[in-house]
């Protein structure tokens, strides 16, 4: 490779004679198969007869050029690169084994498909917007008759109408899904009354801990449901209800019922 | 009539039938050439456009103007229905029938985060987008609402799976908010929910829902106002 | 024509006339007695808006209109609404689904070789020429799409079939599913050259344009001209 100066008059010169179209900018493009048929457009000849493998090193040339130029290239442009790498290096292959030979002729032939495809449907766009289209070329009737007002009332909503409510709904229940997110802890009120039930049933001292319910399943569940717990049983010797006891600093914590059941 | 003329009636009368406003001579005589041309015409159209036809033209202060005719106007003013868009609330709650049925009302004013205004319900009845589907098996039996055949025929659907699940929606760009993991256990439910024929929880519907329980569940919404 | 019929042409032509976004078959009918009345009528105004009237009756997917004729539209530029110009995107969508209908996102997306922008649907969408139609039976169910009704009254078709080369796009294959790019980058060994042997490829992709390179483009480009 030369020095750049040399580089850049070559491309300078190539553009000005308008056969590669080497500083055009990525943005412009739909995609890599978009810019294949740019491409394919300057070799100015039916696309069924389009010559691969130059069409192949002219996208590389692009692709090589914007990278050099430190445009941001997409993913898919690059991918679709590395493709018609490696098919350029396969049809440049001087004496491909058959078998290979034939997965050759496949991947032209999906390339020349796909460009005659997108090109068909680019067409077709075009043919549609030129039919004589309502409002352009054809025009409803413009007076709607102001029928006397009857009660029978219709009502009429359009499937776009249905969805974007839908959609509309379903967001916003992300939104909230998302901001009410308050765990639920046990709460004193609960404990008390819990409590209260269980110790008619207990007889003498037990841990606190015993009176923890079931199924709690996470750290904090746990957490919270003791510290709801103890201050219930705080409530309920205030109220004359139940003695506590702890033996010694960060003991266990035992319960009694104030009054003897059998 | 010769050619030429025909020519000209035929720019008139369509332009006088996409303008959204009266035409007036003034803007008719510059599509025709002569004076003659505009008499021959006009004449010509007023003779179409007659007691032979379900829509008059008619001319008043110097405009033209197609009005339908008005014996006619008589007799289709009692089948001709006044549209209406669908309200907010009602494209909601039938979107939720839609996607989540079956589905009792508390579950959509649930879902809708305010209960039902009188009269919602009704009206997609009354178009017979939906329908009662039996009951829910849970405390108070509540009745469950479904989507109707006429709700498939009105929008296009084959059938009830033929709607777009929430991923399709946030691909077509209807569906805004962020994509967090609820997204997709939602889709999981709602796909769940329309694909399940949800009939094990539902009794038969002719034995169980009376004119009168639906009646009720009206009424509800009335309480509700 | 006798009284009756010419009685119930006045109200079809009254009711199309005055409804100017279409009437379905369904409703005109509810309008007429018999089915030899609704073959009568229709024939009657079909003849009544043909080339002779600057109005035309159409019909397209079981809906009726009156649009004025093509060939005085000239004199109707007064009248022309400003257009909403459609994306390449949107127009290259629109396109593909009314050619492949019905098709699926992914489909759309292969043909374009490129994913389709968020809200490109939903334009179509909401302009009413596309709908979502029915599930493809494939993994994934995908939700297919197609032109709507609408789409054939903006564009003034009266049948998909009418869509301008279709038959000439159906005999060249381009319309059948087919070996495509992406197909070919699944195979097995390809696939490993993409994406284990990245770097490399990289490499070669910076080593391959050279001077040489583009003097082969341009030998090439000579030849072509």
């Amino acid at each position: 490779m030369n020095d750049s100066f040399d580089d850049d008059l070559t491309v300078a010169e190539a553009r000005q004679a308008g056969q590669l179209s080497l500083f055009l900018v990525l943005d412009g493009y739909e995609g890599p198969i978009d810019l294949l048929l740019d491409l394919a457009r300057d070799q100015k000849i039916d696309l069924t007869q389009i010559a691969i493998l130059p069409l192949a090193e002219q996208y590389l040339a692009y692709i090589n050029n914007a990278r050099e130029l430190d445009i941001e290239v997409a993913a898919d442009y690059l991918v679709m690169a590395a493709w018609l790498a490696y098919l350029k290096s396969r049809l440049l292959l001087p004496d491909p084994e058959p078998e290979e030979q034939m997965e050759t002729l496949d991947m032209a032939e999906a390339l020349r498909r796909q460009l005659l495809q997108l090109e068909a449907m680019r067409k077709a766009g075009k043919e549609l917007m030129a039919l004589p289209r309502l409002g352009v070329t054809r025009f409803k009737g413009a007076h709607q008759e102001q029928f006397n007002p009857v009660n029978v009332v219709s009502h009429t909503a359009t499937l776009f109408d249905l969805l974007q409510a839908y959609g509309q709904i379903a967001s916003r229940e992300e939104a909230s899904t998302l901001t009410i997110s308050a765990s639920h802890l046990y709460s004193v009120e609960e404990a008390v009354a819990r409590l209260g039930d269980l110790i008619k049933y207990a007889k003498g001292w037990n841990n606190l801990l015993s009176f923890l319910p079931p199924n709690l399943k996470t750290e904090l569940d746990h957490r919270s449901a003791i510290a709801s717990h103890f201050t219930a049983t705080l409530e309920m010797v205030r109220d004359g209800q139940a003695q506590l006891r702890q033996d010694n600093q960060f003991g266990p914590i035992y319960l009694a019922s104030t009054e003897e059941h059998i | 009539m010769d050619q030429t003329n025909l020519h000209y009636c035929r720019i008139i009368e369509a332009l006088i039938f996409a303008s959204p406003d009266s035409v007036t001579d003034k803007i008719i005589r510059q599509h025709l050439p002569d004076d003659a041309t505009y008499d021959a015409v006009m004449e010509q159209l007023l003779n179409r456009y007659s007691e032979n036809s379900g829509i008059n033209l008619i001319k008043f202060d110097g405009n033209w103007a197609m009005r339908t005719a008005v014996d006619v106007a008589e007799h289709l003013k009692t089948i001709r229905e006044s549209e209406k868009t669908l309200s907010r609330a009602a494209l909601e709650t039938l979107a939720i029938i839609a996607y989540h049925q079956p589905v009792t009302r508390a579950e959509i004013e649930e879902i809708r985060g305010v209960s039902i205004s009188k009269g919602t319900l009704d009206i997609l009845l009354e178009m017979g987008w939906v329908r009662p589907k039996g009951r829910r098996r849970t405390p108070g039996r509540p009745i469950t609402w479904a989507t109707s055949a006429g709700f498939l025929d009105h929008f296009g659907l084959s059938q009830i799976t033929d709607l777009p699940g929430l991923d399709e929606l946030k691909k077509t760009g209807l569906l805004t908010a962020g994509q967090t993991i609820s997204d997709v256990m939602r889709a999981d439910d709602l796909s769940h929910a329309v694909t399940d024929d949800n009939d094990e929880d539902q009794l038969e519907l002719d034995e169980l829902i009376t004119e009168d329980d639906i009646a009720i569940d009206m009424a509800d919404e009335a309480e509700d106002e």
